[in-house]
């Protein structure tokens, strides 16, 4: 069954790619469609039988590697993570296939595309399903690849084709450092197999590696060099510039790669891998910072874009900002769940994107739309419901003892246990756990300003584009709208309903140790019950909060820091956050809705006005902190000139002039020069001879001491 | 001071070097180029019969004896050849002998 | 089923030979007028010749023994017996796949030069008589042996790049020809110091001889200087980017995939088990050339205007990446060595068959002469796509796999080494998509393309071995490592041995 | 003097006889046979005495020794080298016999005088004497002074007879020095007698004499710097004399000094190597260098020669058994290259004439491709490059170098080979890369083959190569 | 004493005679001194107790050499003024060439020192109570009989040598054929021609 679920989509990929143009674009489709629809179905199988039936197995399919102890095999490998991961995989690509259907209706490469797609799926689900870290890294660079075609698909655009070499490039810089990890592993461990590295980490814990003239905790090094694998394919801080530059792909593969799956990889990684990270004290914290700087990051930068879905992207790079975090500092199955989460309100909304660029010719500039809400509800309200769930819209009534359970839609449950997890684990001392609080509060509060404004930006006010284009616009066929309507549905139920399985009570029964479960981690918001008693300090961090909303951020800031500490002088090493601490995520998701009806609906045009007058805070964010040009500038023109360098003086002029051509050209000149010696007159050649002779005699005199 | 082996031997030497010596500042003249060879021809066969007047040896004068029939025959030779070429170029100044070179 | 027929590897050897024989005989007795037969016979002949070595090899891998340590298939004549000389063949895991490689590619290079049209039958005497002598290189168990085969293949190869080469094709070759021999004079002169020494040029006699080790720093660098040429490695690679150039087609293609593995062969053959105190001594030189070769000519590659050029570059820096991996000397790196120049052999010859594709049609190799080639040609652009990722060591393609195991054999020696390879890779990705965008992707803007042609039948029938190959041995690389596998631990076990015996 | 002595001397002698008796009746025969047929008559009948010579020398002298006072040995060097300077010769002659009807040269004094030549020449690698080797010296010279000015019209041919003549009488007058001053400290000419002088100690004045004679026989074998006249003589002179030129004479004067090196000198070999290295050097190098700007071909052979000549008299630095038959399988080799190259260069023929420049043979892969290819490997073959059987020929040189410890002179030796590959290999390119419209006349039938054979032999040979060296090799133990 | 002043005088002779002779501005005076120096030299041999050899370098290198040098000098239509242009040009080069050598020669000669072994190693030692031609004599035709055959073909070859390169038929040269001449007849010598008014005679 497992071969099936991979397999499946590679050879219904192969008969798309290979004879898609013979058997016709529909029945590449089909053939494609219904393949990974299979696949999923067993997936979901699959999944209860090893969570909820503990059916953990490995299958072992053929030898990949073999080299005295590099032992390396093509595996099936089934627990709770890996089939957590294909259901989400199965599921949203079975949906991206049907929405393709109407999205690339028109497009002449239809084979071509759904190949691609199944290749994708087939490199993904052999990802999470290795054994090992080499097949892993098979896979992981498999996606890279889908995703370079993917990204590429229109290769007629440079745009489309830059965007893709630089996607391949940068998850290349990442892969160079997964793979020293996986060399180092070897180097450690003798084998890159999981069990057996994870068996013997403990025993390892002392290992060094020399480098450069220091000594390195290979621990240490190890799980930092696999998460700069991480941070390139997950799209973190210094990584990140190609994932917005995906866009130029067609909007179900940023649905299916650049949001729900491939991106998450590195989340996976960091999670499959977590006895390494445990282990390794630093290289957790530098995930923690490089995961809150870049949720931070991300969401200042998607507060300026104007491209819907490059929007959409930064929200998305901000989002496994989170799941880093939360993985950074031990929460592996609070990032296994945002993950979860995540991959169906971020596909939701971009396939809701793709339904809106659908709908209006093409149009991604959301500058150029406005009062789509009237020509296309039904899209409106999936955007709705995806940007609801993204923000987190909740409430902790069960937390707060007001119901017996908490209502929100998937991102909140996920997200704010992220959040509140990193505020327990900083007030247990897991370095930057509380600025990871910090950056994760106000992350929230920009993802609730740039997603609202999205939604009024396109939907609300007046439409700004051409008017024809405005009176064509329409709602999707079935095709696109049923994975929407699909999607949805885990956007708004996801998280309430796996909330327990993931992060619950039922963590260590559904983890079988995958990842630790949540008892494993500073308490993640776990049992609610006893939240009750800490009800004082809730509604007292409520009154307080309450008016700092109307003064600001700062005098927020300043108001929650006040009771961060008391909380923590009255409680200190408690286990369970102080109320404030729940609530604050919402607040700060309140806050940046208001906002943005400020921005956008009350004062529409506002942002329009600040765009224009371009400050430079605006041009800062507008240009992404200038990172893409930095690293043009270092990169590519410093490898332009090196090359040039090497190529033009290096080998043309050093190694050729001095090397080849030089011995050469002073060959010649001293043939031409001995030729000229030879210069036709007998008595030359008389006097040749007899200095010759002389020479060797008196040679001969003085050498042999004759003299 | 009597005169011995090494006498003789100083005189063949002075006319070798004579020889040589007319190689080079005769340089442009074939014939005598010819005459200071035969100069040298010269001091080996007072070198060959000297030593075997000290030797008390016949061979060294046999040498010398075939010494001189060989240059006669080189001679003839030689004066031959450069008639030929006198007679193809109307000239033997050395300077001219240069249609090859390189 | 070969035990009696001791003359089997000596037949492989020269059945390509004889094939030129009979070209020849033909072309010295033909007259003008049949010329068009002529050519059209000996493309025959030549495919014939290439195709029974192919089917020779074969059987011969199949008759191998991967268990064996020790040289197979021996077969030895007396020749010059009075001096210790003697013709002497064998093969062993090191070796046997090197013949097969060879004989795998000489059919396709024998195919794809469909755009041969002028003296026809001496370019297929030319490759014929190539093949014999690269065959012979690896088969050859005598040290002047194997001189003879590793030199003599320069005298085919100087006249394929020099009458059917580009426009600048002249100075390519003689830089071809007399870099290399340069490099292999030295070597002569050595591997007459270890005559001397042994009394003998059997091979399995060198192996088992120990010279002492100041003797074996000379002969180690005389030997380095002809196979660093050959391999190549930086800075003496010069000629590689010329040579290419300028080659024909298929001469590119037999460059690449296989002459370039004499030196790495020669390394393993020699340099490593006769010479283990020098190999120990200068491995740090050589790890450090072969980072430089790596990440120096890769960045020169992506400045490329040259599309073989830019492959040539490119095997620059994967041949760095066998040096890496040889003088790891252990099991993982040796083997990973021997991988990537199999592997190294399919990915770079398809390259350039691919290059030879557009070049047939257009007769161009500048890039920027290209561009938007997959509107008209899919397949192509789909063939060059697959080997240019192979080129990039994209897992699942046999270039994967040579590249990671090499890394993580010279990871055990040194951290940086690994990391500068690594380096490498990053880079790779660079300049091969860069060149993949600039001709295949984008508007067709160049209307001389327009009616650009896809791959036709032979060209489908060319590539379609590669593309297997390169796909299997990137999944299955234990096709090839059981192979190898007992001659390497051989290798390293005596090369252990012999350091173990000299630190005490 | 008995006659039984005289007999059992003159059995060692028969290759001298015939050549000498064969020579003087050809002579007497061309005299008084007139007519169109005759000087071809003589020719032919020169080619089957040179043979006769050959064989009787390889087969009829049945032993082995001394005659004449010890002045004359054969031996089994002197064996090997007969046979080898009378085919090769033979050959040689073969060659010329189309160009000389074709330039009315068809005189029958001219296969007399190879005739006589080659007497000179087997009467030197059978010198034990100082008065034998001059004696054999002087008779091969003057025969081919006055062959290379054989075409006595052409101003060319003429002024290389002068050179060589100019120039040979001063190297005869240089090796008769210091034959001199040998003779005087050992008080005999003979080989035998000199070694045992030698092996009791030396002097001032045998060193210096014994460098005279080196430099006197260098001028015969053309090694550097003793070598100038060597490329004007090749272009001056009729091109099947530079064929006969660039062989036997160059074979027959390596094994003798060859001899007078390692027999009389044998025991002070520390006297006589550094001359020898140096030359060897020089010849390599300005062989190597010289050729690379030389636009006519039998120039460039004559470059070509200076640089193989240094590579034999590497084999001699050697001074061991080693380099002994190390030398001979190279000049044997060497002469199947150089033979077959003239062959090549022969055929050269336009409708205007000969032609001798190296743009001349631009396409000949295409136009004769015979030609082509022969000349083709023949290049190779002296360029020493695998796999043709030159390279063994200085395989072994430089094998019989590094045995002796001449380790820089090897290592000189085979950096020297890649240059002179740079100008074999612009041959080559010139035939293969070129094109040309010239057409040549088709050459003589003999010519052609010749060309061909030897093109073959370059590979053909190697197996056979166990057989040469065999015989080499036993020439060597027995020194 | 007497021998010794006649060494002298000899070597003195010969010496400065050879220095004229590559000195001389003409070449007819070079002969002339280099019959000079061979007549000194034959002095010295004769000293030396060679008579023969003396005697042979008279006849055949001063009757025959030397004289044909004279007629080539002679016969050949030379400025040999022109030839002497130059002369000093070289004269540095060749005076340090010279200097060196004599060093080295004459170190050589004033050194002399033979081997232990040569007077036990002669092969022809000069035997008592014969003349010096006839002890040679008896040496040539038994002992050294082979180097006089090998003369005699030397000197074959030079004869051919020298008539192969210097006889020629010239063709446009006439020479007496006396047969002819005695054979002709009037039917040879006189044709009859019946010309016509004018044609003329012209062919």
């Amino acid at each position: 069954m497992a071969p099936i679920i991979v397999f499946g989509p590679l050879l219904a990929s192969a008969f798309a790619g290979l004879l898609g143009n013979h058997v016709g674009h529909r029945t590449a489709q089909i053939i494609t469609t219904a393949t990974v629809l299979l696949s999923f179905v067993l997936s979901v199988i699959v999944f209860f039988d090893v969570t909820y039936g503990g059916n953990a197995q490995t299958i072992h399919l053929a030898t990949w590697m073999s080299v005295g102890a590099f032992d390396v095999s093509w595996a099936i490998k089934l627990d709770s993570l890996s089939a957590v991961m294909l259901v989400v995989v199965t599921s949203v690509s079975s949906l991206v296939h049907i929405y393709s259907w109407g999205y690339m209706e028109h497009d002449p490469h239809k084979a071509r595309f759904f190949s691609y797609l199944s290749l994708f799926t087939f490199a993904m689900l052999s990802l999470v399903t290795a054994d090992n870290f080499l097949q892993l890294f098979f896979g992981w660079e498999g996606v890279g690849l889908a995703s370079y075609l993917l990204i590429g698909f229109w290769y007629k655009k440079k745009s489309a084709n830059d965007a893709a070499i630089k996607a391949f490039v940068t998850n290349r810089v990442g892969d160079f450092g997964f793979a020293l990890g996986i060399m180092a592993l070897f180097h450690v461990f003798g084998s890159v197999s999981f069990d057996d590295v994870f068996a013997a980490v403990p025993e390892h814990t002392d290992a060094v590696l020399a480098f450069a003239g220091m000594e390195l905790n290979a621990i240490e090094l190890i799980a930092f060099l696999l998460f700069i694998g991480a941070m390139g394919k997950s799209a973190q801080f210094f990584l990140h510039v190609w994932l917005p530059d995906a866009m130029e792909g067609p909007t179900p593969v940023s649905a299916l790669i650049h949001a729900a799956t491939m991106v998450t990889a590195g989340v996976f990684l960091v999670c499959r891998a977590f006895p390494i990270f445990e282990n390794a004290e630093a290289a957790s914290a530098f995930v923690t910072v490089i995961g809150a700087t870049t949720a931070l990051f991300a969401a200042t930068v998607g507060m300026a874009q104007n491209d819907i879905k490059r929007v959409v992207a930064y929200s998305t790079c901000s989002q496994l900002g989170y799941m880093f975090f939360a993985a950074g500092l031990g929460l592996y199955g609070a990032a296994m769940f945002h993950l979860f989460t995540h991959a169906f309100f971020k596909a939701l909304l971009f396939l809701g994107s793709g339904a809106v660029i659908h709908g209006v010719h093409d149009e991604q500039d959301m500058r150029k739309m406005g009062g789509l809400y009237k020509m296309m509800p039904m899209t409106w309200l999936m955007m709705i419901i995806g940007t609801v769930a993204l923000t987190g819209v909740g409430f902790s009534f069960g937390v707060l003892g007001l119901l017996p359970w908490d209502l929100g839609f998937a991102g909140f449950f996920s997200k704010d246990a992220i959040i509140e997890g990193a505020f327990m684990a900083g007030r247990e001392g897991v370095f930057f756990g509380i600025p990871a609080f910090w950056f994760g509060v106000v992350a929230a509060l920009l993802t609730s300003f740039y997603s609202w404004r999205l939604i009024f930006m396109t939907f609300h006010g007046k439409f700004r584009g051409p008017k024809d284009v405005y009176e064509h616009a329409h709602d999707p066929k079935f095709a696109m709208a049923m994975p929407l309507v699909v999607l949805a549905i885990g956007a708004i139920f996801a998280g309430g309903i796996f909330k327990k399985d993931f992060i619950g009570e039922n963590a260590g029964h559904f983890w079988h140790d995958a990842v630790p479960a949540a008892s494993h981690g500073p308490a993640v918001a776990g049992d609610h019950g006893e939240a009750a008693v800490y009800g004082d300090d809730h509604t007292e961090a409520d009154t307080h909060a309450t008016p700092a909303d109307d003064h600001g951020t700062d005098a927020a800031h300043a108001a929650v820091d006040d009771h961060a500490e008391a909380g923590e002088g009255d409680h200190g090493g408690g286990h369970h956050p102080p109320t404030w601490v729940l609530l604050s995520p919402f607040f700060a998701t309140l806050f940046g809705f208001l906002l943005a009806i400020w921005f956008y609906l009350i004062n529409e045009g506002m942002g329009a006005r600040i765009a224009a007058r371009g400050g430079p805070l605006h041009s800062f964010l507008y240009n992404k902190w200038y990172v893409d040009e930095i690293y043009h500038f270092v990169f590519v023109r410093g490898a332009k000139g090196l090359g040039d360098l090497f190529w033009k003086i290096g080998d043309m002029k050093l190694i050729d002039g001095l090397g080849p051509n030089g011995v050469a050209g002073t060959t010649l000149a001293a043939a031409r020069r001995l030729a000229k010696g030879q210069s036709g007159f007998l008595y030359h050649y008389a006097f040749v001879m007899l200095i010759g002779v002389l020479g060797f005699s008196v040679w001969i005199l003085v050498s042999q001491g004759g003299l | 001071m009597d005169v011995g082996l090494g006498h003789y031997l100083a005189v063949a030497g002075v006319l070798f070097t004579i020889g040589v010596f007319g190689i080079f500042v005769n340089r442009k003249n074939v014939i005598i180029l010819l005459m200071s060879v035969e100069l040298i021809l010269l001091s080996v066969n007072i070198n060959l019969v000297a030593f075997s007047a000290h030797l008390g040896d016949l061979a060294g004068q046999v040498f010398a004896l075939f010494v001189l029939t060989v240059a006669a025959a080189e001679a003839a030779v030689g004066l031959a050849i450069l008639v030929v070429y006198f007679r193809n170029r109307g000239d033997i100044s050395v300077e001219g002998v240069n249609l090859m070179k390189g | 089923m070969f035990g009696e027929f001791e003359a089997f590897l000596s037949i492989l050897t020269f059945v390509p030979a004889l094939g030129a024989l009979v070209i020849a005989t033909f072309r010295f007795t033909a007259r003008n007028e049949d010329q068009g037969l002529i050519d059209r016979n000996s493309r025959w002949v030549a495919w014939l010749a290439t195709m029974v070595t192919l089917g020779m090899s074969i059987l011969l891998l199949a008759n191998f023994d991967t268990k064996a340590t020790g040289f197979q298939f021996v077969h030895e004549v007396t020749w010059l017996e009075q001096i210790g000389l003697g013709y002497r063949m064998g093969v062993d895991g090191l070796s046997v796949l090197f013949v097969v490689l060879t004989a795998f590619l000489m059919p396709i290079c024998i195919m794809a030069s469909g755009a041969i049209k002028n003296r026809v039958a001496d370019y297929m005497i030319a490759f014929l008589l190539l093949e014999t002598l690269v065959i012979g290189v690896f088969c050859a168990l005598d040290l002047v042996l194997f001189y003879i085969f590793f030199e003599g293949g320069l005298i085919p190869m100087f006249i394929i790049i020099g009458v059917w080469g580009g426009q600048n094709r002249v100075y390519a070759a003689f830089k071809f020809f007399l870099y290399t021999l340069l490099g292999s004079v030295l070597m002569l002169v050595a591997m007459i110091v270890m005559f001397l020494q042994a009394g003998t040029t059997d091979v399995t006699v060198l192996l088992e001889t120990e010279f002492a080790r100041n003797a074996q720093m000379w002969m180690w660098l005389a030997f380095f200087a002809s196979f660093a040429v050959k391999m190549p490695m930086w800075p003496v690679h010069t000629w590689l980017p010329d040579a290419h150039v300028q080659a024909p087609t298929a001469g590119s293609v037999i460059l690449a995939g296989v002459l370039l593995k004499l030196g790495g062969y020669g390394f393993l053959r020699f340099s490593l088990p006769m010479f283990p105190e020098a190999s120990a001594y200068f491995a740090p030189m050589v790890f450090v050339l072969s980072i430089i070769a790596i990440i120096y000519t890769s960045l020169v590659a992506f400045r490329q205007t040259d599309i073989k050029k830019l492959i040539a570059y490119s095997s620059v820096a994967h041949m760095g990446f066998v040096t890496m991996g040889l003088f790891a000397m252990n099991e993982t790196g040796v083997q990973g060595a021997l991988y990537q120049m199999i592997s190294h052999g399919f990915i770079s010859g398809a390259l350039f068959l691919c290059v030879g594709v557009i070049y047939d049609r257009m007769h161009t190799r500048e890039i920027a002469f290209y561009g938007g080639l997959v509107h008209r040609m899919p397949v192509f652009a789909a063939i060059f796509g697959l080997f240019a990722m192979a080129n990039v060591g994209l897992p699942g393609t046999s270039g994967f796999v040579g590249e990671i195991m090499t890394m993580v054999g010279a990871f055990q020696v040194s951290w940086w080494i690994a990391t500068g390879a690594a380096v490498g890779v990053i880079l790779s990705a660079m300049y091969m998509l860069t060149v993949y965008r600039d001709v295949v992707f984008g508007e067709m803007t160049n209307p001389k393309l327009e009616n650009i042609t896809d791959l036709n039948r032979m060209e489908w029938l060319i590539f379609i071995p590669l593309v297997i190959g390169t796909l299997v041995l990137g999944v299955f690389s234990t096709l090839i490592t059981d192979v190898t596998a007992t001659a390497v631990n051989h290798l390293i076990s005596n090369y252990d041995a012999a350091l173990a015996a000299s630190a005490q | 003097m008995t006659a039984d002595m005289l007999s059992q001397d003159l059995s060692l002698l028969i290759p001298e006889l015939v050549l000498a008796g064969g020579a003087m009746a050809l002579l007497m025969l061309g005299v008084f046979l007139k007519g169109e047929k005759t000087s071809v008559l003589i020719q032919w009948l020169t080619i089957g005495l040179l043979v006769a010579a050959g064989l009787a020398a390889l087969f009829l002298v049945s032993g082995e020794g001394t005659a004449f006072n010890g002045s004359f040995i054969f031996d089994s060097l002197a064996r090997f080298s007969k046979t080898a300077i009378a085919l090769v010769a033979a050959i040689a002659m073969l060659l010329a016999m189309p160009y000389l009807k074709a330039e009315n040269l068809g005189k029958i004094e001219y296969p007399v005088l190879v005739a006589l030549a080659v007497t000179g020449m087997v009467m030197m690698v059978s010198a034990n004497d100082l008065i034998a080797m001059y004696m054999g010296i002087e008779l091969q010279s003057l025969a081919l002074y006055v062959l290379a000015a054989f075409n006595r019209d052409s101003l060319r041919a003429s002024e290389a007879g002068l050179k060589y003549f100019v120039l040979g009488a001063l190297s005869s007058g240089l090796l008769l020095y210091g034959a001199s001053l040998v003779y005087g400290f050992a008080g005999s000419t003979g080989f035998a007698d000199i070694a045992l002088a030698v092996e009791s100690g030396s002097n001032v004045g045998l060193t210096v004499g014994l460098v005279f004679v080196i430099c006197g026989l260098a001028f015969k074998v053309s090694a550097a710097p003793f070598h100038m006249w060597t490329p004007d003589v090749y272009e001056g002179a009729p091109t099947p004399v530079t064929a006969f030129f660039a062989t036997a004479p160059k074979f027959a004067a390596i094994v003798l000094l060859a001899r007078v090196l390692m027999e009389p000198f044998g025991s002070v070999v520390d006297q006589w190597r550094d001359v020898i290295w140096m030359i060897a050097v020089l010849s390599m190098g300005v062989g190597a260098f010289g050729a690379l700007t030389q636009q006519n071909i039998k120039r460039l052979m004559a470059y070509s020669s200076i640089g193989n000549m240094g590579y034999a008299l590497v084999a001699v630095a050697a001074a061991s058994q080693t380099g002994l038959w190390a030398l001979l399988v190279f000049m044997s080799l060497y002469m199947v290259g150089v033979i077959g190259s003239f062959a090549g260069i022969l055929s050269m023929r336009t409708r205007e004439g000969m032609v001798e420049q190296v743009s001349d043979l631009a396409g000949l892969a295409q136009r004769n491709p015979g030609l082509g290819w022969s000349m083709t490997a023949l290049m190779f073959s002296i360029g020493g490059l695998p796999f043709m059987v030159g390279f063994f020929g200085k395989f072994f040189v430089v094998y019989a170098a590094v045995q002796a410890d001449l380790m820089i002179l090897a290592v000189l030796a085979v950096l020297f080979s890649v240059v002179g590959a740079a100008y074999y290999l612009r041959i080559v390119k010139v035939i293969w890369f070129d094109s040309s419209d010239i057409e040549f006349v088709p050459a003589a039938v003999s010519t052609y083959w010749v060309a061909r054979i030897a093109g073959l032999a370059t590979i053909l040979l190697l197996p056979a190569l166990g057989w040469l060296v065999f015989r080499a090799y036993s020439v060597g133990l027995s020194l | 004493m007497l021998a010794n002043l006649a060494f002298w005088a000899f070597s003195g002779v010969a010496i400065l005679s050879a220095l004229m002779v590559v000195i001389a501005r003409n070449p007819v005076r070079s002969v002339l001194f280099l019959i000079l120096a061979f007549f000194s030299a034959a002095g010295l041999f004769v000293l030396l107790g060679a008579e023969f050899l003396a005697m042979l370098l008279i006849v055949v290198y001063v009757g025959a050499v030397a004289v044909l040098f004279l007629f080539v000098v002679m016969m050949l239509d030379v400025d040999f003024t022109e030839l002497k242009q130059g002369f000093l040009s070289y004269l540095p080069l060749g005076g340090l060439v010279g200097i060196i050598l004599a060093v080295e020669l004459g170190m050589i000669g004033m050194t002399w020192q033979a081997s232990d072994q040569a007077m036990a190693l002669r092969d022809a030692a000069i035997p008592e109570g014969l003349t010096n031609v006839e002890a040679l004599g008896l040496v040539i035709y038994d002992q050294y009989v082979y180097f006089f055959q090998a003369a005699g073909l030397v000197l074959l070859v030079a004869m051919i040598g020298a008539i192969v390169l210097t006889l020629r038929h010239k063709p446009g040269v006439r020479r007496q054929s006396v047969s002819a001449q005695v054979a002709r007849d009037r039917k040879d010598a006189v044709s009859m021609h019946d010309i016509k008014p004018g044609q003329g005679i012209g062919e």
